[in-house]
């Protein structure tokens, strides 16, 4: 399998091809199969290499299967390679079996849709993308992945094609993306010219090997970061990942959770020799994430769409995951990205089963008292929203204190900024278990508020959504304590061969001492259970009245939360309408005036010959004193 | 002291019968002035020392060529059309230009004209004239007889009326249909 | 003897006078009747060289210009006579049925 | 088979000679002639690239017979890497377009035919001349047909375009031949032997000032062919005027014509002109980049969208050439292969339709995607391919083009790079406004699905266009010796190695000059 | 009395196209005149003629005769295949005319037949006078045949035009011929060369007598400004004499005036006389190319054409080298083959005379009539020098010879005013193919597919005179043979004009 690495990328897209080309005619068993055989197989063959992988290598080395020579012209060389390594083995794992269990997820949830075989393939698609982003072994394969994904994501957020919306969100998503990917070209454009190449273990050798400029590694990092703000949705480029939301449920699961959107936090690990050298860059990383997930937070607060909320806690939870890898805590922005993967997954899946339930509606101010109805997806549910939260002992809890103990005690920053990304993150925890709750209260306590036909429809979803749900919940509760228990860190120990010994920087993996981690993990549930007191005393009766009294209290702030800060509003007047009213300006205005000019310059010819031609009077005496003009004033002039 | 008189008086005429053709407006009076302007050119070849060409000029010119033209002024009864005075520019026009460029002729000529003359008397008989004329100009001699035939020809061509020999009456009925746009 | 540019300057009065007269006169046959005064200036340079150099190919151009005159007076008469016929008039600013 | 050049250069206009004697009204039969003809030479040309050997860097295949023994003007052909994948553009693309056109020409299909084919056989000429007045000969010579295709079979607005189109290339391309003339006769003087033979041109000494005047004459006519900003305007006229297949070859492979003559001329005969305004260029080419992006986007016309697209794309070609390194100008002339595709596939996604709709204002599309799915499909992958997307070709050649550029031209290529965000943003507008959404207008619900004939003139486009994404290696292999030796005429001035040598990077660290070119 | 008239042994032979054409015209008038039955065949005798002289080209022997006033050599019989083409492609074009006019007589092809004597003496003579002469045979040849069409107004108006001004033009033509005269001693070249090898340049006279001359000649060569009557009488006269009319006697003035500059060098050089040749030849083409462009006539279109294509002739002509010569001879060649053959195309496609021949009047007939539309086509891209045509050679010569012998400036207005030609040639095209005509319309044009009967039984190459048809076709296989394989051409023009210049 080692050797055949490639085989893992290929299985879902020989899925991809299947489906697309004939998926339609062969009908939905035919789909499904294939669908979930290669997702499985991917799965499967990604488990055997990684045993391989670890029989082989145990020390975590790199290994690396070349498949060709993908690009060679002058300086440029990149090849096709696929490679493994104990970051690549966490994320393959997370990426192929809760990507499997998504599509299982999905038979259920899709069965009556239109497009069945088109989503499938899609999806596939995804999947075989995402494994080509994980398992590149260079940036550019990376890139290839990573634009493959969005390319994905683009299809699958409009998969409802025939609505207004759901294209628009795609489109969107699709070109700020593309933003990001813009600073991803021009960091491996500087990476080919200085470095030579754009392979991982080069770039992060040449940079461990010192003597580096300051500003290349800094200008790299920051390019890549705001590569990665575009996936991975942070300031200022978070605004497709709500919008992203009108796909269906289980790609808002896989794609914008789980998975894609975390590919940002990966490139920075990978990067992370690169961005251990530039503090300057890890500070912009860690206020933007700080900044990111506190900001969401705050809107999440007051979003009546169930799946909003959940993108804007995915926003934020992304955020977390940026303070981790800001502040140097690589190994913790990895251990939150794998316990979000398992909530977040099992959240939206979640939400998804209640939208199956309530026949396709997403609106809370409609829900209410379903945890009777659906007690299995109540019940997953709520142990997600606990470990998201950050209620010890869910997996939350442990990456999210990890975060914030790092954070505030790591040893790249002053202390007055390390305290100040703390506060940030920690206000932004206790919005995040604040807004959760208020979604459970409301989404499953209380009166149901919905319409009849909708209560009469209430029904639990069938196996095989939750089934996927059951072992997500299971995860989020244990996956944490499992994989990151303080000090005796699984994922730590087992991340620890990426990060290259470098003179004169920090560990990667640097210690916190017990005392100021215990204190700040009792400070973390503390604001956890602060967070679920206040949800619960205003929610849990009141319903949608507390949500009314805080717009009476705080209009302004509500109107603004409502409405996301007008940060998309804000956007279209000052960068998208300037830069339409400008193109049509160059269209209409310098177009025009380049025409114009050769048009005059043409009407100018004319006009001479239609003057000119007013000397051929037909009258032959003119003529004759033509002639004679000549001769005169050749006369004069040459004798 | 005579030839200069000579040459001063006929020169008079041929100038002021010249400008008399240019400046009257009847073509009768010009042409019989055109006529007198070269009698006193002949006049000029024999001081010139070419009576062959004297005789000639009254014979061809004013005899014949001429005689043509008032023929013809007659037969289209033009004698009594004076013609109006318009166009004021090409009128200014050209007696400015022409002046200027009579101006400046006269000038060059008189400033690099030749003046010194050859000794010797100038053989410019009728017979000389002939001998060269046949001996080597034999060739261009040749080929002004089918210029004049040519003339003749076309003379007779243009101004026959319509419909004369050689015009079918096909040609009454305009542009017979032979080569048509196709549908 | 008299000097050879005396007679160039007859010419060249001539011939002017003759080329005013193309440029002001209306009449066809008058025009044409100038055109000839122009001819005959210049053969009489013609001739005046030819004395000057003593040299007879002067006058034998002198010759063939008259034929030229002779050939050119015959068709162009024709063609006033022509003109006559389709417009009743020879008038040449009439003549301008083709023109810009 | 040594002549295997001038059997790809005459089967077309042999063909059309063939067609004039069919009768007018066999529409059928003078289609189906001129589909096997252009097939027919689309294998000659296949031959040729069996015949081409790799690694070799000068003409190869090369025919020469004089012409014009007066004035040394030969009849010369010749292949090499730069010209190569052009020539196959070329003839892949005539038969795509009888393809699409199979069903749409209802008026004088005859002269349809024989226009297409002799516009062929001029563009496969310009592509392998190796004389420059032959060269000159056969780049004059594809304006008439594609003049006549504009103008006859064009839109409602066809004859200004056809006319600007045509003023607009003739007045580079008089210039140029007086360069051309001027600079033969500056080999003339210098060596006391006439020729117009292009290999041996190269190097001809020339005054500095003589050779900036010579670059520009030379530059303007390829600038205008391109078409380079200031002088694009003529392109979206044409373009929105002309028929679907017109478009295609327009698109396809004229334009190429232009960023060709750049490399073929304009860099080797004039390497300090060059050096000295690549700049000016660049800059030119830059703004078009992001001109051509932004105006598209504001296109309520879809072809004149496309159009603009494609001044866009060409803009990094010429970025890709004045660049003047290897990964640059690989990638250059791998773009306009890969803009040939796509734009093609476009043009005749456009045109496909345009047929059923006969509109081409995006305001009245709207959710084709259910009436027409495997249309969509093919529409969206031509789509993605001009785009840019890793695994598609126009990827490939958008990458090397800036990845090279930046090498020497950083801040440049940086605003170049936007040209990327940009693409996508009016591609994937048009893309929405046509296929996406609800059918707004009645008519779109009865739309007939995509035709076979024209996907049969699509899927080889998606298949190369895939091939060269994952494997770009196969074409950039056998331009490789070819443009390594450009370089070298092109750097054999001091002026100009000074500037490649000396990136324009601040402060270049230790590690700069690593290359990790291992192939 | 004992007259030796100067006649060399074999002097008929050097003479004998023009004995065979001078006869040759005399038997067609007396043809005309004795068997008016069959006047039909009066332009198959003319053809046959033409092409007795042309074969007449062979036998003739080089040299000069005459004691040394005419001169036979390459370029002479070079450009005596010029007039020949010129004369034939009009007799054939002019058969169809005549004979829908109602006038097929004898004398029209007999004044072609002498205008081609004249334009032979213009080539051939080293003497002033037999210069003149052979131009006012050419002339008075003209006179007529522009008027050759009586009974409408306006062929009588165009000739009125060209005699008046043709008058005139002699005047001066003769008047420098005096000074130069009265400067040299002789009209004959040979002593012109010896006078100015040694003459001072800057003697006035003798400029005047330059401007004069070059005036006179200008006329003839419709130069601008001695242009006025080109498109008038162009557009009044037969069409297939239009034709012949602005291509035979340029061809002719130019190689008098090749002869005559040669003869003045480098007088002609020092005195910068050149830069009339060069004022002229820009005035000319920029006014033709620019009134061109507002013309909508055919005829006179193609007339202010012909102002500007001798704008180009003259560039070359402002270098004194062989290759001028052969540029120009060339160029001459091309010149008849495409401006005759668009004239033809012309007459042909007119209803009558008195039609003006518009745009509008040719819109759509590229698809009706599919031969003409080609040729028509054909002519113009070869008009405006687009490769791989004829004109494009001439032109690519022209321009060439000017960047040799350093003439940019005037090169580069050529190239730019070329920009401009290619305007209104190309609107040619488009009104064949891209418009639909009004007479289409009403016949409800387009339903070609529909009827196809309708089209398919005229062959498209049958269905109008043979003789036209054969004239268009000897014009289009020639553009394309100078187009596309120049080279013997170039060795004759070569070959001609070394022979031509010391």
């Amino acid at each position: 399998m080692l050797n055949t690495l490639w085989l893992i990328p290929i299985l879902p897209f020989a899925g991809f091809l299947l489906n697309g080309l004939f998926g339609k005619r062969l009908g939905k068993g035919f789909v499904t199969a294939v669908a979930l055989l290669m997702s499985f197989g991917a799965a499967v063959a990604g488990t055997i290499a990684v045993v391989q992988y670890h029989a082989a290598y145990p020390t975590g080395a790199r290994h690396v299967n070349l498949v060709y020579n993908w690009i060679a012209s002058g300086s440029i060389s990149a090849d096709l390679a696929f490679q493994l390594d104990p970051l690549s083995v966490v994320m393959l794992m997370v990426v192929t079996w809760v990507g499997f269990l998504i599509h299982l997820y999905s038979v259920g949830y899709m069965a009556h849709e239109d497009g069945y075989w088109r989503y499938f393939a899609y999806l596939n698609f995804f999947l075989s993308e995402m494994l080509v982003l994980i398992l590149g072994s260079s940036y550019l394969l990376m890139f290839v992945g990573w634009e493959g994904v969005g390319l994905c994501s683009y299809l699958l957020i409009g998969f409802y094609y025939q609505t207004d919306y759901a294209p628009a969100a795609g489109k969107k998503a699709f070109i700020v993306n593309r933003i990001g990917d813009f600073g991803f070209l021009i960091a491996m454009f500087l990476m080919f010219a200085y470095f030579g190449s754009v392979d991982f273990a080069k770039v992060s050798s040449i940079a461990a090997g010192g003597g580096v400029e300051q500003w290349l590694l800094t200008a790299i990092c920051l390019l890549l970061f705001l590569g990665a703000c575009g996936k991975s949705a942070q300031i200022p480029l978070y605004v497709w990942l709500p919008d992203a939301m009108a796909g269906p449920t289980p790609v808002s699961a896989l794609i914008h959770a789980a998975t894609m959107v975390t590919a940002g936090v990966y490139m920075v690990v990978r990067s992370n020799a690169l961005y251990r050298l530039a503090p300057g860059a890890m500070m912009v990383v860690a206020l933007v994430g700080a900044l990111t997930a506190l900001f969401a937070a705050t809107i999440g607060i007051r979003q009546w769409d169930i799946k909003k909320v959940l993108a804007y806690s995915t926003v934020s939870q992304l955020g977390f995951m940026f303070i981790g890898v800001g502040v140097g805590a690589f190994t913790a922005g990895i251990f939150h990205l794998v316990t979000h993967a398992f909530f977040k997954a099992c959240l939206f899946l979640g939400s998804g089963s209640v939208i199956h339930a309530m026949s396709g509606e997403q609106d809370m101010r409609k829900m209410g008292g379903l945890k009777s109805k659906i007690p299995i997806t109540y019940w997953t549910f709520a142990i997600a929203t606990y470990a998201i939260a950050g209620f010890p002992p869910f997996a939350g809890f442990f990456s999210k204190d990890e975060i914030l103990a790092s954070a505030l005690n790591n040893p790249y920053f002053p202390k007055p900024f390390s305290w100040l990304i703390w506060s940030l993150g920690t206000i932004a925890a206790f919005c995040t278990a604040y807004y959760m709750y208020r979604l459970v209260y409301l989404t499953f306590f209380g009166k149901f508020r919905g319409t009849h036909d909708q209560e009469h429809h209430l029904h639990e979803s069938p196996p095989s959504m939750t089934i996927p749900l059951i072992i997500l919940a299971a995860l989020s509760a244990v996956g944490g304590a499992l994989l990151g228990w303080p000090h005796h860190h699984f994922l730590a120990h087992w991340l620890a061969p990426i990060f290259p010994e470098m003179h004169g920087v920090p560990e990667a993996q640097y210690e916190i001492s017990p005392n100021a981690e215990y204190a700040l993990m009792l400070v973390s549930s503390a604001i956890a259970v602060i967070g679920w007191w206040i949800a619960r005393t205003r929610f849990r009766t009141r319903g949608l009245e507390a949500d009314d009294q805080f717009a009476e209290n705080m209009p302004a702030v509500a109107r603004g939360m409502e409405n996301k800060w007008y940060v998309d509003e804000a956007y279209g007047a000052t960068i998208v309408r300037p830069l339409e009213r400008f193109s049509r300006f160059l269209w209409r205005g310098i177009d025009a005036l380049i025409d114009g000019t050769l048009a005059l310059v043409g009407y100018i010819v004319a006009a001479i010959g239609d003057l000119l031609r007013f000397f051929q009077t037909g009258n032959v005496r003119n003529y004759a004193l033509m002639f004679f003009l000549g001769v005169i004033v050749f006369i004069w002039v040459l004798a | 002291m005579i030839e200069f008189s000579i040459f001063f008086f006929f020169a008079a005429i041929a100038v002021i019968f010249a400008a008399t053709v240019v400046l009257h407006r009847n073509p009768v009076v010009g042409a019989l002035s055109l006529v007198a302007s070269f009698f006193a050119l002949a006049v000029m070849y024999v001081l010139l020392e070419a009576p062959f060409l004297a005789v000639l000029q009254v014979i061809v010119y004013a005899g014949a060529i001429m005689v043509l033209f008032l023929f013809v002024i007659m037969l289209l009864n033009l004698q009594h059309q004076a013609e109006p005075r318009t166009r004021p520019v090409q009128q200014f026009l050209g007696y400015t230009t022409s002046a200027a460029f009579g101006l400046a002729l006269v000038y060059y000529l008189a400033k690099f004209g030749v003046t010194q003359l050859p000794d010797g008397p100038f053989v410019s008989d009728a017979r000389t004239i002939g001998i060269r004329m046949f001996e080597a100009y034999i060739f261009p001699f040749e080929m002004v007889s089918i210029l004049l035939l040519a003339a003749i020809v076309g003379a007779l061509l243009l101004s026959g009326r319509t419909g004369a020999s050689g015009e079918t009456t096909k040609s009454e009925s305009p542009a017979p249909p032979q080569i048509e746009v196709a549908p | 003897m008299i000097p050879t540019h005396w007679f160039l300057i007859l010419s060249a009065i001539l011939f002017t006078i003759g080329v005013c007269g193309v440029l002001t006169r209306k009449n066809g046959i008058t025009i044409f009747m100038c055109i000839e005064l122009m001819v005959n200036a210049v053969n009489l340079t013609f001739v005046a060289y030819a004395r000057q150099f003593h040299q007879i190919h002067g006058l034998l151009f002198v010759f063939f210009v008259m034929a030229i005159a002779a050939a050119e007076a015959a068709v162009g008469l024709a063609i006033f006579i022509s003109l006559f016929h389709h417009r009743h008039t020879i008038d040449v600013d009439e003549a301008n049925l083709m023109r810009w | 088979m040594t002549n295997i050049l001038s059997i790809t250069l005459w089967l077309p206009i042999a063909a059309a000679v063939i067609l004039l004697f069919f009768p007018k009204t066999a529409a059928t039969a003078i289609k189906g002639f001129g589909l096997l003809a252009s097939l027919a030479t689309f294998v000659a040309s296949l031959g040729i690239l069996c015949e081409f050997q790799e690694g070799v860097a000068g003409l190869q295949l090369t025919e020469s017979l004089a012409w014009i023994p007066q004035w040394g003007i030969r009849y010369a052909l010749g292949v090499d890497g730069i010209s190569l994948w052009l020539i196959l553009l070329t003839t892949l693309l005539t038969p795509v377009v009888f393809l699409s056109s199979w069903n749409t020409i209802h008026k004088h299909p005859k002269e349809y035919v024989i226009a297409f084919l002799i516009m062929e056989a001029a563009m496969i000429g310009v592509f392998v001349a190796s004389d420059l007045l032959l060269f000159y000969v056969f780049f004059e010579l594809t304006l008439l047909p594609m003049y006549l295709v504009i103008g006859v079979w064009g839109g409602a607005n066809r004859i200004y375009a056809a006319i600007k189109f045509f003023l607009f290339t003739i007045a580079g391309s008089l210039l140029m031949l007086l360069g051309i003339i001027y600079l033969a006769f500056a080999h003339f003087h210098d060596t006391g032997v006439l020729t117009f033979t292009i290999t041996e041109l190269y190097g001809t000494m020339l005054t500095p000032h003589a050779q900036v005047l010579l670059f520009f004459a030379f530059a303007l006519a390829f600038a205008i062919k391109v078409p380079l900003f200031p002088l694009h305007t003529w392109l979206p006229d044409a373009h929105v005027e002309a028929p679907t297949g017109g478009s295609i070859l327009l698109a396809g492979v004229m334009l190429k014509m232009g960023t060709y003559g750049f490399l073929r001329f304009v860099l080797p005969f004039f390497p300090d002109a060059t050096a000295k305004y690549a700049g000016l260029l660049i800059a030119l080419a830059v703004i078009g980049i992001v001109y051509g992006a932004l105006v598209a986007w504001v296109q309520p016309d879809m072809k004149k969208l496309v159009a603009y697209s494609s001044v866009s794309h060409l803009g990094f070609c010429v970025l890709g050439i004045f660049a003047l390194n290897q990964t640059s100008i690989e990638g250059s002339i791998l773009q306009m292969v890969n803009h040939g595709l796509s734009t093609g596939a476009l043009f005749l996604c456009v045109g496909v339709i345009y047929e059923r709709r006969h509109t081409r204002l995006l305001a009245d599309y709207g959710g084709l995607a259910k009436t027409m799915p495997v249309f969509a499909t093919f529409f969206i992958i031509a789509m993605l391919s001009s785009v840019g997307l890793p695994g598609l070709n126009g990827f490939i050649g958008e990458f090397l083009i800036l990845a090279g550029s930046f090498q020497t031209w950083p801040r440049w290529t940086i605003v170049a790079a936007t040209g990327v965000i940009l693409a996508a943003i009016y591609l994937l507008w048009l893309i929405q406004r046509v296929f996406f959404g609800p059918i707004t207008n009645d008519e779109n619900k009865t739309v007939s699905e995509i035709a076979w004939n024209e996907i049969t003139a699509l899927v080889p486009l998606v298949v190369l266009m895939v091939w060269i994404g994952v494997r770009p290696n196969i074409f950039l292999r056998k331009m490789t010796p070819s443009v390594q030796q450009l370089l070298q005429i092109v750097h054999k001035t001091d002026t100009s190695k000074a500037l490649v040598a000396q990136t324009r990077l601040p402060n270049p660290t230790p590690l700069a000059p690593a290359v990790g070119g291992v192939r | 009395m004992n007259l030796t008239p100067l006649l060399e042994n074999g002097w008929m032979n050097a003479i004998l196209p023009e004995l065979i054409l001078s006869i040759g015209g005399m038997v067609l008038i007396l043809f005309d005149a004795f068997a008016p039955k069959l006047r039909g065949a009066t332009a198959s005798l003319a053809v046959i003629v033409f092409v007795a002289a042309g074969w007449g080209e062979r036998m003739v022997i080089g040299g000069n005769w005459f004691g040394g006033t005419y001169q036979v050599s390459g370029i002479t019989i070079l450009f005596d295949y010029t007039f020949l083409l010129a004369a034939i492609l009009a007799s054939l074009f002019a058969r169809a005319y005549l004979a829908r006019e109602g006038f097929e007589r004898g004398e029209f092809y007999a004044m072609l037949m002498w205008g081609t004597v004249g334009m032979m003496m213009m080539a051939k003579g080293l003497d002033l006078l037999i210069v003149i002469l052979g131009l006012e045979l050419l002339s008075i040849c003209i006179f007529i045949l522009v008027g050759f069409h009586r009974r409408i107004a306006v062929s009588n108006e165009a000739s009125l035009k060209y005699f008046l001004m043709g008058a005139f033009a002699t005047g001066f033509i003769l008047y420098g011929t005096a000074l130069f005269y009265g400067a040299t001693g002789s009209t004959n070249f040979a002593a012109f060369s010896k006078y100015f090898a040694t003459a001072d340049a800057s003697n006035p006279l003798l400029t005047i007598a330059f401007v004069l001359m070059m005036s006179g000649l200008g006329f003839k060569l419709a130069v601008a400004p001695f242009h006025g009557w080109a498109p008038d009488v162009y557009q009044g006269a037969p069409s297939p004499v239009a034709g012949w009319l602005s291509v035979a006697p340029k061809a002719a003035t130019l190689i008098a005036l090749i002869r005559i500059f040669s003869s003045m060098t480098p007088v002609i050089q020092q005195a910068s006389w050149m830069k009339m040749v060069a004022a002229l030849s820009i005035l000319s083409m920029i006014i033709g190319n620019a009134v061109a462009i507002a013309q909508r006539d055919l005829k006179r279109m193609l007339a202010y054409s012909g102002i500007a294509h001798v704008g180009y002739m003259l560039i070359a002509l402002l270098s004194l080298r062989d290759e001028s010569v052969a540029a120009i001879s060339i160029y001459v060649i091309t010149y008849a083959l495409m401006n005759i053959g668009a004239f033809g195309v012309v007459s042909m496609l007119a209803k009558n005379q008195n039609d003006p021949q518009t745009l509008d009047d040719i819109a759509g007939l590229g698809f009706r009539r599919p031969f003409y539309g080609l040729a028509l086509t054909i002519c113009m891209f070869s008009l405006s020098g687009l490769p791989p045509t004829a004109g494009f050679i001439a032109k690519f010569y022209i321009f060439k010879t000017a960047v040799d012998s350093g003439h940019m400036t005037v090169a580069i207005i050529g190239i730019l005013t070329s920009i401009v030609s290619v305007y209104y040639y190309l609107r040619v095209v488009y009104f064949l193919y891209m418009k639909e005509g009004e007479a289409a319309q009403t016949e409800g044009h387009g339903h070609d597919a529909v009827h196809p009967s309708a089209s398919a039984f005229r062959a498209p190459l049958l269905d109008a005179d043979i003789f036209g048809t054969g004239a268009l076709v000897i014009s289009l296989a020639g553009i394309f043979a100078i187009g596309l394989f120049p080279t013997p051409l170039f060795n004759a023009a070569g070959a001609a004009a070394r022979a031509l210049l010391p």
